[in-house]
């Protein structure tokens, strides 16, 4: 893609540290005005397996990672023997000389070096570190900047760990900076999370589970100075019911989870829907079925999340495509899970939520504030009141003189319980009015991104993480990419402007029957083909890119 | 208010001689003291699960959460995590809280969340027409036992003993008086306050001259006592032909849930601001 | 439809015995060569509430009730107000003269019959039947036969009341009889619990849950007669994670609940999904969302059940479209379960669980016995091993000197955890080819019915309970009727052949959103419109014709 | 077959020094010894939870079912079903069978199944890198409590007496021989026999000085009586300072789930012909 680009690929056991050493390589080259990003690939175990990290950055915003890299950091032989094909040609290999045995590349003493300090063995990494510092031309204050700021604890030792593999380094590849202003890398995680703060988030509820557990630490280790409340219930099934408590009594309360977590709480999510509770469900995706790869990633809950729960109520689906959509998202998901008192879920998956990206540091115009609350004069209170686009005002508990009921029932306008069929049909169109009022407001705003070469006549259609290597691809093949954002309400009258003067679309997704394609073709539209991927890791560009020649000559 | 303003005017659907009546007028008659004594009504939620329990959601004019079955605890959890000037009760059956939502029933008192937890027991699945629950007896003819159920019951005065329940009591919908006295205590308990009552359903389990036949009021100045209330917890398993105490079984203090998470003060939008920055500031 | 027919609709408290009341008026019609279809109206509660029944007699075979009916048996004053307008030209009310006030009519002097015989209050409505049995004209002898039949408990006393009742009233209307053969009348719920047992049901165990708890009842009775095992666990996650124990080790289990219990049992449901484990769940839909009206009807479900559970992996979706099918499908769908090792789901609706229908009562042939067996003479035995068409043999433990694994994570043929992105692909494709043949072989039985004029241009679609009233009124109308049974795998060719010449056509369905229009919105064809009703109750043959006026001319 | 036979060739991902390998081995051991007596391996069943522990499913060369996260009860109540000849050990952590599934837990314990459970505490949930659990000690630091868990642990041997186990001990995973004696027991029992292992999480937990400083042999001589027992449960509550016992805690004769549901012959296919027929013929 852009001119100047370079990849660095870490690897090591799990427990070296790669996602950490991973991340740090990230922010050294954003520190040069690169956008970068990170994948990190791990096996679900603490230590022992083999983890890795490929870090690409480039000039432009990215959202995927190359097969082939620039250099390796190799903290063990299994990585050189794993990784080694991928390395370009002049592509360097930096490996602790102490495990791995290699002709070429450049060997960093990493034992000798431990001991000259008396460093623990974590600290190996902070070794490659140094050795990579020097070998890609980077200024040695700045790196070190970059390395005290990421490393709070013995950051003295590492450092001068860090300075010593520097100097038994050299200068093979310059990279150079590229002059921009440097921009901040997050996960896409703690994108999320900045997202809902933004966004008046009060309580933040999880059980802990593969890809969102991350949301949960970083709130838990913020919720003093954000004074936000973040608890770890029994169970997913406690962790929805509580969270709509608390709408009941009027705070925000944002619950995280995966897959197996989200099939308990669907039972509650239909409550939600005809009690008009509003809450925000972050699942991030995993592979599956079931416990899966419960480390790996894919596309594969979007029907699943657009029908869970029995019966129809409405619901807004949004998936983002890297983490600066995730942060805004998440804003706009909460406030209009508030505004429309509805279920709302941010469907991210695992790339997104653990992957680093630049993102802009602006924190943007908030699209909507508060709920529409009643008017304390008009007596009596009714929860269910018949009102402008079906969104009955709020009051919350305790309203002096009122009473306010919700109902998991089919209920009248005061929350009583009702079987009445005229009534039942009543309140089933006051809940679809909602639906229709919001698929208006999801036509009026950027739901469907158009992207790569706008005006061409081939397409890629994809969603969520696999934005970013159809991005790429799409710029440098001249193709138009469509990305919808809000998968539900599905912006019709949008996607068909989006789609306007296609001749053919190729979905790309990384699930089995290609899950997108499924929900467009009740629109009327059908891909020419798909392109899918479903062994857990991402689409790398090489990879999407020979796909595309198959199909699109 | 008056009492009839407490009861609302949806029409009743309980059948004639069913025990909830007692439930529901004892309640009633609590909170209208309550009221009196200057304690302000709409601080009260009733959060019901789903059976014929959990109508009485319909029946009072009070704030509720009719919410599904076997879910009151956490949706109680909610509530007073979102506001604890709300006193919340819950409203809840055997076969929702033995059954279903055990679990919850449990970290509720584990937690000693402070909330107040009447179960409607029954001792059948009323709604669904007669099926047996964790706590019916041995033997108990219901449309999916009809050769007689084959489990025996567990003993839910022990069970929320051993979870850390901070008041536990019995109750019984014969006794309206004493029922009345205990639901107020409870009200008044700091903590996670629990009383089974032994409920009558008049149409499937009629077990009302069982009851009368065993029942006695345990003397309860020892109520405090650990050991004591283990002692009577155990007298009667729910399935031997023992006495069947009434009253207070267990009460003492124990800090609260919600006072490790105490509602704080909102950021200002302009502290948010700073926050963001300085995490994107960090991330640079 | 058929010339002659008549309706009959009795009323009266929760607590009266409407219900069975009502049994015995569409047994009394079924025994005179009538095909009977009996619709049961009643709150969620036990006694008090308004509870009434429709019972439709015709000389064909009927799916639907009638608004306008010819008998009206009111056993108190509520059920003459509420459905006198209902009643045709030279109808009759025949009521219980000690509590209704009516100046036409038979009064049936229930108290006075009652205390002369000594009897209950419950045994009014024998009285009530006694006079219908004469107002009707139906022969006195073959009606106490009926009678005995239905009312094991008071039998005598039971007859000598209706024998009263019957002399104290006159004959008004007759009721010829068709000459037809007699056929048993069956709910829906108890014809699934028929196909269950023909094919080889050995555990059933549910959770309590309108409407399909009379499968529990049902089953429990016969028990002991049919050497099963019927339980009761404490919770649907609970029900479903048994069952799959149960298939792990090679019985036969089957559970049943609706909406609300299916929710909590989705998270199995993909374990079963990629573990491969044989499960069949028997989804009984109500009005939602959420408790919604418990005793209610809908066909909601139908995205939900397609798309329950985290991730892909094959699954078969039926819904029969009355009792006969109910049967039949229920043992096909245990079958097929088994014979591809995946989960299958009936996809009823409180219509047809608890509406009564007339059946034939042949027992038709087994679709497909036993699932495919190891050969024990092979070693290692692999759970998961490469095999036709992706379906590996089974063995049960205990298998001397093999081991039987069953895995919820990715796995190995052996059934041990990988995350390897080859056999994580290579697993994925197995199951689908499992499903790829499984669709084969539902496009080569008949999944799509069609009916009513054949080679209509203009078609009805509709699904599950909606079939009865579309036969109907499509075989009236001249409009031809289509049906698809299996909903998934989706028989596309059979569906493209039942569509052949169709120009245009309307889904019919109890539902907000046309979820089978939605569904076949995928294959391309979109609906000219959509009749839809969503209030709980079934759509009258008045009220269909009707909507089918306004849209057809 | 050899221990070593025993333990598959899938390639460990414990942590060293994870107390896991302990139980593994402790299990191991105490298979091949009742083999050597003439118990069939193949009539074992391994019924694992998800978290560290359910990883045991991977290293064994038994028969498995690798199940979801807190249900290995349900699993291998069906799997008693349809099989009573099978011998059914459930492998669960504390995150498991003491959150997401606590209910089954004790439901398996009230209806007596006769299966083996092994909870592999650790007091932390270790899959997902150092969460608080029901049993992890007030203060404790995880990830999701960076300012120390603010809740008390639950005591789940006094739940479990509560529940009607008939079985319950308690073991550590730095006392190999009586973790092996424990489970021989536990296997031998007939009827719900629970064990909580106290296991050294060496990653997330390690709490090993702690235990090894308190625990005592408990004098095993009392272990059919209820209230002996529960004297033992509540000496230590899994978070005060007292001396911690360890051994057979309880143990009694009760009936068995499965002798309710004994598997029956099937009926012939004519005899299913026959009964639908009738069926038929009463409907007509
Ligand atoms: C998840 C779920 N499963 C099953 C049901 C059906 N159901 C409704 S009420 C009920 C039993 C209620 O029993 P209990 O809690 O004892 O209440 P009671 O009617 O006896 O007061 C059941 C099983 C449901 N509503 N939701
Ligand atoms: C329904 C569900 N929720 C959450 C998870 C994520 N998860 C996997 S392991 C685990 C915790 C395991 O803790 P524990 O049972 O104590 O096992 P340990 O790892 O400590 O042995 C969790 C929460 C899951 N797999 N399924
Ligand atoms: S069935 Fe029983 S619990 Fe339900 S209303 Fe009637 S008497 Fe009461
Ligand atoms: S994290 Fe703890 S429980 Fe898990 S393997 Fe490591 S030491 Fe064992
Ligand atoms: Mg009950
Ligand atoms: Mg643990």
């Amino acid at each position: 893609m852009a001119e100047r680009e370079v990849s660095v690929l870490i690897g090591g056991k799990a427990g070296d540290g790669i996602s950490s050493a991973g991340q740090i390589i990230a922010h050294l080259l954003a520190q040069t005005g690169y956008r970068v990003h990170m994948y990190f690939d791990y096996p679900s175990l603490i230590k022992g397996g083999h983890n890795f990290a490929i870090i690409r950055a480039a000039e432009e915003g990215i959202g995927a990672v190359r097969e082939q890299v620039d250099f390796i950091l190799a903290l063990n032989q299994e990585t050189v023997n794993l990784h080694r094909h991928r390395l370009r040609e002049r592509g360097v290999v930096i490996y602790d000389a102490s495990t791995v045995k290699l002709a070429e590349g450049i060997g960093i003493p990493v034992k000798n070096i431990l001991a000259a300090e008396e460093a623990p063995p974590v600290m190996g990494n902070s070794a490659i570190i140094g050795g990579f510092v020097r070998a890609a031309g980077l200024n040695w204050d700045a790196s070190s900047g970059v390395l005290k700021k990421s490393m709070p604890k013995g950051t003295e030792k590492n450092l001068r760990v860090a300075r010593r593999a520097y100097e038994a380094s050299e200068e093979r590849q310059q990279v150079p900076g590229t002059g921009k202003p440097v921009l901040p890398v997050l996960t896409g995680n703690e994108a999320i999370s900045v997202g809902l703060v933004e966004a008046d988030l009060e309580i933040y509820l999880s059980y802990p589970m593969s890809p969102t557990s991350n949301i949960l630490h970083f709130l838990a280790g913020y919720a003093d100075e954000l004074r936000i409340r973040v608890i770890q219930p029994e169970s997913e099934i406690a962790v929805i019911l509580t969270a709509l408590g608390c709408s009941y009594a009027g705070s925000r309360a944002v619950i995280g989870t995966s897959g197996g977590g989200f099939c308990l709480m669907t039972e509650a999510l239909s409550l939600a829907g005809i009690a008009e509770l509003p809450i925000l469900v972050i699942l991030g995706q995993r592979t599956g079925p079931s416990t899966g790869l419960a480390t790996y990633s894919a596309q594969s809950d979007l029907h699943f999340a657009l029908h869970a729960g029995q019966g129809e109520f409405p619901r807004l689906i949004i998936a983002p495509g890297d983490a600066g959509e995730a942060r805004y998202w998440s804003r706009t998901g909460l406030d209009l899970a508030w505004k429309y008192q509805i279920p709302a879920i941010i469907l991210s998956d695992r790339l997104i939520c653990e992957g680093l990206y630049s993102v802009e540091p602006e924190t943007g115009i908030r699209y909507a504030a508060g709920p529409v609350m009643a008017d304390p004069a008009i007596h009596p209170y009714l929860r269910y009141a018949p009102a402008d686009y079906g969104i009955s005002p709020l009051r919350f508990p305790p309203a002096k003189g009122e009473i306010v009921r919700v109902n998991s029932h089919v209920h009248d306008t005061d929350g009583i319980t009702t079987e009445d069929p005229l009534v039942t049909k009543e309140m089933a169109d006051k809940r679809m009015k909602k639906m229709d009022r919001l698929a208006l407001e999801i036509e009026g705003i950027n739901s469907i991104n158009t992207g790569g070469v706008t005006d061409a006549v081939i397409a890629l259609l994809c969603w969520g993480s696999s934005k970013g290597v159809c991005e790429e691809l799409g710029k440098k093949k001249g193709l138009r990419v469509i990305q919808p954002v809000v998968l539900w309400p599905f912006a019709e009258k949008a996607f068909a402007h989006a789609m306007d003067g296609v001749e053919q679309f190729y979905a790309v997704e990384t699930n089995e029957s290609g899950q997108l394609a499924t929900l467009v073709s009740r629109f009327g539209y059908r891909p020419s083909g798909k392109i899918l991927k479903y062994d857990g890791r991402p689409f790398m560009v090489e990879e999407l890119e020979a796909e595309l020649k198959k199909v699109i000559s | 208010m008056t009492g009839d303003e407490l009861i609302s005017a949806a029409k009743n659907t309980w059948c004639p001689g069913c025990g909830n009546f007692a439930i529901q007028h004892a309640l009633k008659d609590v909170l209208i003291s309550m009221e009196n004594e200057g304690f302000p009504l709409e601080n009260i939620v009733i959060v019901t699960g789903i059976g014929q329990h959990g109508k009485i959601f319909d029946f009072m004019n009070l704030n509720g959460f009719y919410s599904l079955h076997g879910r009151t605890i956490p949706v109680a959890t909610g509530i007073r995590l979102a506001n604890p000037d709300l006193k919340v009760i819950c409203l809840t059956g055997d076969g929702d809280s033995y059954a279903e939502g055990l679990d919850h029933l449990i970290f509720g008192a584990k937690r000693n969340l402070d909330v107040t937890v009447l179960v409607h027991d029954n001792r059948v699945y009323g709604l669904t027409t007669g099926q047996y629950t964790p706590t019916s007896p041995y033997g108990y003819r219901g449309r999916s036992t009809p050769g007689g159920v084959k489990e025996y019951p567990f003993n839910p005065l022990e069970l929320m003993l051993s979870s850390g329940a901070s008041f536990i009591a019995r109750g019984y919908t014969h006794k309206r008086d004493q029922l009345k006295r205990l639901i107020r205590e409870a009200l008044v308990h700091k903590g996670f306050s629990f009383i089974d009552i032994l409920q009558i359903c008049a149409t499937y389990n009629d077990m009302s001259r069982y009851y009368d036949a065993r029942i006695f009021d345990w003397d309860e100045t020892e109520a405090g006592d650990y050991n004591t209330a283990y002692g009577k917890a155990r007298e009667w398993d729910y399935n031997n032909d023992a006495r069947i105490g009434l009253g207070v079984m267990y009460r003492h203090t124990a800090p609260l849930f919600e006072d490790n998470y105490p509602v704080p003060e909102r950021l200002s939008s302009a502290q948010k601001l700073a926050w963001v920055r300085k995490i994107m500031d960090e991330r640079a």
